[in-house]
C-alpha cells in the first residue's frame, strides 16, 4: 500500500517520510552508512564557513550523492531573521535548490525557535521565491501564520532539540494537523523509534531527526530503526487501529466451550 | 592590497574571485560567495576583480544542523 | 544485525518476535494473510469442540501450514486450572508440540488472569512435560514463581485483552525483565505499532497480539505495521538510545559561524 | 445404544472410534479425543469400541485465543 | 510555614496563589461562595459593553467586595493588539488598579493566544504603565520577551482553555521557571485537583482557573478542593519529596524481626 | 459537605481518609507533629521483639494517644503466610482491636507482595475474628478474592513501596473500584501531595503512605501537604470534574464586545 | 441630534455626559467612558457637552475571562 | 535454670512470667507474650511458672511498616 503513499512538499514528491541531519557522527563513512539505512531521501546540511588556512579538511559533498539525496541546507545556529535570510541566500548559491529548513534560535540553552523572527525570515524568504520548511514550536497559531505566510510545510518540535524526550504535547500535534493544510513534520525531540511511530500515529506527514540517530550508542542499528518506525507508524495510522477501552473481550469464540 | 576573507584580512595582489578560489584551493561548484554582504552569482566570479577592503565570506555546506 | 539476534524458547529458536493470534479476522484468507504480513513464526490457536451435526465448516488447519508456522495451543476462555490443564492435554494430542499458551481467567468481564490458579496449572503441566508459555498480570513475583515452576518464558499482560490501552505499566515490565531469566512477552494490551516498539525497547523478548491486529480497520496494514514496529523496538533497544534531558545541545558545530 | 459426543447423546451401533469418526465425517489426524474424560491417544482408536453410555469429546483447533 | 510565603505581584502581596475567574457561574450568589471558598484574592473580570436600553441587570460590582478582592480586568475575546490595548485603558478608567490580564487570541477554535500581537500589545501597555499579566503559551522564548518588556508575571497555559486537560508540557513549564525570574502563573487548562496541585509541585508561583470551577457538577465544592490543592502543592514543592526510584526500601527496621 | 462523608471500615467510620506509618522519622517528637499535621487517625506501627538487654530505648506508646490514634499494626517484613499469622496474632494480643494491616512480601528488592501467599493469611485470619486490611497488587482478581474471604478493605499498591512513583496504573485502580464493594485505599507509591489527589480522584476511598511523608525534606511540611491534598482529592471527586477536551470554549460571553 | 452609544443611534438634547448616564441610569462610578475613541477621564464628564454624531462607548466589569 | 527469649539463652531462677517481665524492666501492658509458639493471654502471665527450655518471644509495637 505505501507504493501511493508519498509524501508531497512544494509538488516534489518524496517516497521515504523520515528526514535526517547530518551532524555529530564519528565520521563521514558513518553517516554515510546511517542515511542510507535510514531509507531518509531528504537530508539537513549546515552552510558552514570554508576554512581557508587549512584545506586539507575533505568536504560533505565529496561523500553525499546529490543524484540520491535532496539536500536541506538549514539556518542552525541563527538567532536573527537577518542572519537567517542571508545563511538561506548563500545556501541557495552553494547549492541547487530552493528548499530551505528555516530555524531561527531563540536561545542558547534550549535552542526553542523564535517565532517572532521565524515570521519575520519566512516572509522574506517566500517572497524571494525559496521553499520554506520552518522550524517551530508546536504552536497552532504560529503554524497558520506560517502557512498564510506560504511556506510549504510546518515543522513543530516534539521536544526541545537533543532532548530526546518524544512527542511530549501530542495534544497541540493534533491540533495543528487540523488547523494547517500543509505537510507537519516533527523535527527535534525524537530520541527512540517509538517517538517517530507515535509522530506518525498522530498523522504527522514526516519526522526529521539528527541526535537520535547519530547520537546512539549503535548509530547504524538506530538509523534502520526509525526507518522501519517511520513506516510502521504511517502503516498503523493508515490502517486504523482499534479504541481503547478500559477492559474487553475475548478474542475467541464462546460457543463449544468444553465442560 | 589588502581583503577580508571569512573574517581574517590577506594580503593579495589584484585578480579576479575565479582566480582567488584557485590560489587557495576551493572548487568554485562547491561554494558560495558574498562579497560585500551580497550574494556573488557564481557567473560573475570571473569578471568580478577583488578590490582593497572587500569582504568575500566563502561558505559551503557541512554536517550539521539536523536535529535530534 | 538481526541475522544473529534470535529468540529462544526451550531449545528452539524463532527469528520474529513477534507472536499473533487466529481470531476475530473476516475470514480464513484474510487471517492467512495477515499471518504472513505479520512475519509471526509463532501462532496462538484455540481448542474447541468440533460440531459433530455440521461438518461443512472448514478447518483452520485447511489453511495455516503447519510446516512454515509454529501453532501454540491456548486455553483462552479457561476459568479453572482443571480446565487449563484438560485443555493443555487435548491440544497436545490435537498437535505435534509440547507447546501451549497458558492462560486462566479470572474474571469475563476484564479477562484478567487468576494467578492462583495459573500458578496451579502451570506445577502440574511442567511435571507432564509441557513447554508453558504463561499468560499472566505484570506481578515479578507471581513471574519469579512462573520461572522457578519450570515455565519456558513469561507473558505479562501490558493492559486488559482487547483494551488497545498499550504497556500500561513499563515499570513493572521492567522490574520483571530485572526479576526473570526466562524471555518475557507481553501479551495483551498493544493497541497499534508504537505499543508493540515500547514494549520491545524496554527489552521485552517479543510481543503476542490479536485483536489489534484483526480489529483494524485495515487487519493487513496493521499486521505488516506490527511487523516493522517490532523490529524496529528491537533494534531501538539493541542500539541504545540517547539519554533524555530537559534541554540539549545543537547538533551543528559552532565553530565558523557566519557574522 | 446411546453415548454422549461433545455433550450431546448419539444414538449408534457399536463401534470402534475410527469407524465412529469416520462416520461422522471427522480427519483423525486433525483431532483429539477424550474418552470418559481421560485423552484417547490416536494409536488406540483402532482397538477402541465405544460402549453404552460412553462420554466422548472430539476438540479441535480454531482461529482465536491470541491477546490483542 | 505558609504565614510567610508570599505571591508577590509588581510589589503587592498576596496570600492566596489561586486565582479565579468569573464567568459560568450559574448566578452571582454562586458566584460569590465559590470565590469565597476558594480562597483567591484575585479575582478577572471581563469588559463589555453596558446594555443601555436594558438597566435592569445587576452589575457584577454589586457582588464583589473590592475591599476584598483585587480586581483584575482581562482582555478575554480580544483578537488583535489595538483591542487588547482599548480594552485596558477602559479596564483601568472603569477600575482602580493598573493590573491587567492581557490576552489576545490567534483564534475562536482553539482560544490559543497569538504571542506576536501579545509582545506588541505588551510592549505599549507596560510603556504606559499598566501592571501587565500576559496569558501566554508554554514559550520559554516568549516568556523571556515578556519579562524583558516589563510584564509583571507571565501565565503561560497548561492546556488549551477550558479543555480540562491540565499541564500538557510540565517540561516546558519547568524549562520557563528557570528561564524567568517574575512569577510564573498557569493559566488555563486545569479540570481538577490534583492538576493545581501539579503545577504548584513544578515551582510555579500560582494558578489561574475558571472554567474548572464554575464548570464543575458542584462548583463549590471545586472551588474549596482548588483551594485546598494549591496550597498541598505549595507546601509539597518547599517539603521537598523523595527521590522517585524503581524500587525501594521497606520503611520498617529490618532488626529484631521475630523468627 | 465533607462533614457527613465519612470512610467507614468494618463498621468504624473515620473523618481522615488519610492512614500514615510511623517509620523513618528522626525522633519520635518529630512522628507525633507529623502525624499530628496529617489529620490522620488512623496509624500504621510494626511488631518487633522487646530488646531485653537494652531497656533505655523509649516506648512508641509513650508518645503515640491510642485514645486519639486508631493503631493498625501491620506484618511489615513477614515473608510467609505463618509469620503473617503469627505476627498479627501477636498484635491482637499487645494492642487493643482487631484490626491489622496484612503485608506478605514477595522478595525483598522490590517488597511487592507475594498474593498467593496473602490470600492464605487472609483465609486464617478473617476466621479468627480479625479485621484484615490487605496489602496488595493492583490486581482486580486478587482484590475479589480477598473481598469474598472477607476482609474490611482492599489496599493495592500505586507503585512500589518506597518508590515515589505514585499511581503507576490508574486503570487498574479503577477496574478495581468497578470490582469490589469494600474500601479501596492505595497504599504505597505516593510521592507527593498530587499522588495522594489522584488516587482520591479516582474514586478511591482512602490513601495510606509512610516514606512520602517521612522521608520529605521537610516532613511536617508535607505531612500537611497530604492532609490538604486527600481532602483535595477527595471533594474534586466529589463535585464531578469538567470533561476533557482537545480544545474548549471562552469562558467570556461573546455578546457585547466592543468595536 | 443624534449620537452613537455602544454601537446604537440616540437620539438625544445637547447634555453632559453625566446628565447623559443619569438619563439612563448608569452609575458613572461602575464604568468607563470612550468619547470618539478617547479615553473620557470621569474627571470630565461634567464638563463634556456631548455634539452632534458623538461615538460614546459605555462598559463596566461582567463575569468572565477568566481560565478554566 | 536456661530459657530462650527472643532467641537469646538466659539463665533464671523459676518464676512466674510476671515476674520475670518485671525482673527485665517490661509493662506488661504494652508487650505481648508468645509462650513456646503460642499465644499467653495477658491473664495468665501471674500463673505461668516458666519451665526449663521454654522459648518466650516477647514483642512490643515500634515505628515503621507503613508505605510511602
Amino acid at each position: 500500500m505505501s507504493a501511493n503513499d508519498k509524501l508531497v512538499i512544494a509538488g516534489r514528491s518524496f517516497t521515504s517520510r523520515l528526514m535526517v541531519g547530518t551532524g555529530k557522527y564519528a565520521d563521514f563513512p558513518q553517516m554515510v552508512q546511517a542515511i542510507e539505512l535510514s531509507g531518509a531521501e531528504i537530508v539537513t546540511v549546515a552552510v558552514r564557513r570554508v576554512n581557508i588556512s587549512d584545506r586539507s579538511k575533505e568536504s560533505l559533498l565529496d561523500h553525499l550523492d546529490t543524484k540520491k539525496y535532496t539536500l536541506l541546507p538549514n539556518t542552525a545556529g541563527c538567532y536573527t531573521a537577518d542572519d537567517a535570510v542571508r545563511t538561506c541566500r548563500l545556501a541557495r548559491e552553494a547549492g541547487l535548490s530552493d528548499f530551505v529548513k528555516l530555524e531561527v534560535l531563540g536561545d542558547e540553552k534550549t535552542l526553542f525557535p523564535d517565532n517572532e523572527e521565524l515570521l519575520k525570515a519566512a516572509t522574506i524568504l517566500v517572497k524571494e521565491g525559496f521553499t520554506v520548511l520552518p522550524y517551530t514550536t508546536d504552536d497552532p497559531i504560529v503554524c497558520k501564520k506560517l502557512e498564510d505566510i506560504g511556506c510549504a510545510a510546518v515543522m513543530p518540535l516534539g521536544a526541545p532539540i537533543g532532548s530526546g524526550l518524544g512527542i511530549r504535547n501530542p495534544y497541540n500535534i493534533r491540533i495543528i494537523l487540523d488547523t494547517v493544510k500543509v505537510p507537519v513534520i516533527v523535527d527535534a525531540g525524537v530520541g527512540t523509534a517509538s517517538d517517530a511511530a507515535i509522530a506518525m500515529e498522530l498523522g504527522c506527514d514526516g519526522v526529521l531527526m539528527n541526535t537520535g540517530i547519530a547520537g546512539a550508542r549503535d548509530p547504524l542499528a538506530m538509523a534502520e530503526a526509525m526507518n522501519l518506525a517511520v513506516r510502521a507508524g504511517r502503516l498503523a495510522y493508515r490502517a486504523g487501529r482499534i479504541p481503547k477501552k478500559l477492559y474487553a473481550t475475548a478474542s475467541s469464540p464462546v460457543e463449544g466451550m468444553i465442560e | 592590497m589588502e581583503i577580508i576573507v571569512n573574517g581574517e584580512s590577506k594580503t593579495i595582489t589584484p585578480m579576479s574571485v575565479t582566480a582567488f578560489l584557485e590560489s587557495v584551493g576551493i572548487d568554485p561548484t562547491r561554494v558560495a560567495v558574498e562579497l560585500n554582504l551580497d550574494i556573488l552569482p557564481k557567473g560573475e566570479y570571473k569578471e568580478t576583480t577583488l578590490r582593497e577592503g572587500d569582504r568575500l565570506e566563502i561558505v559551503h555546506f557541512v554536517g550539521g544542523g539536523g536535529r535530534p
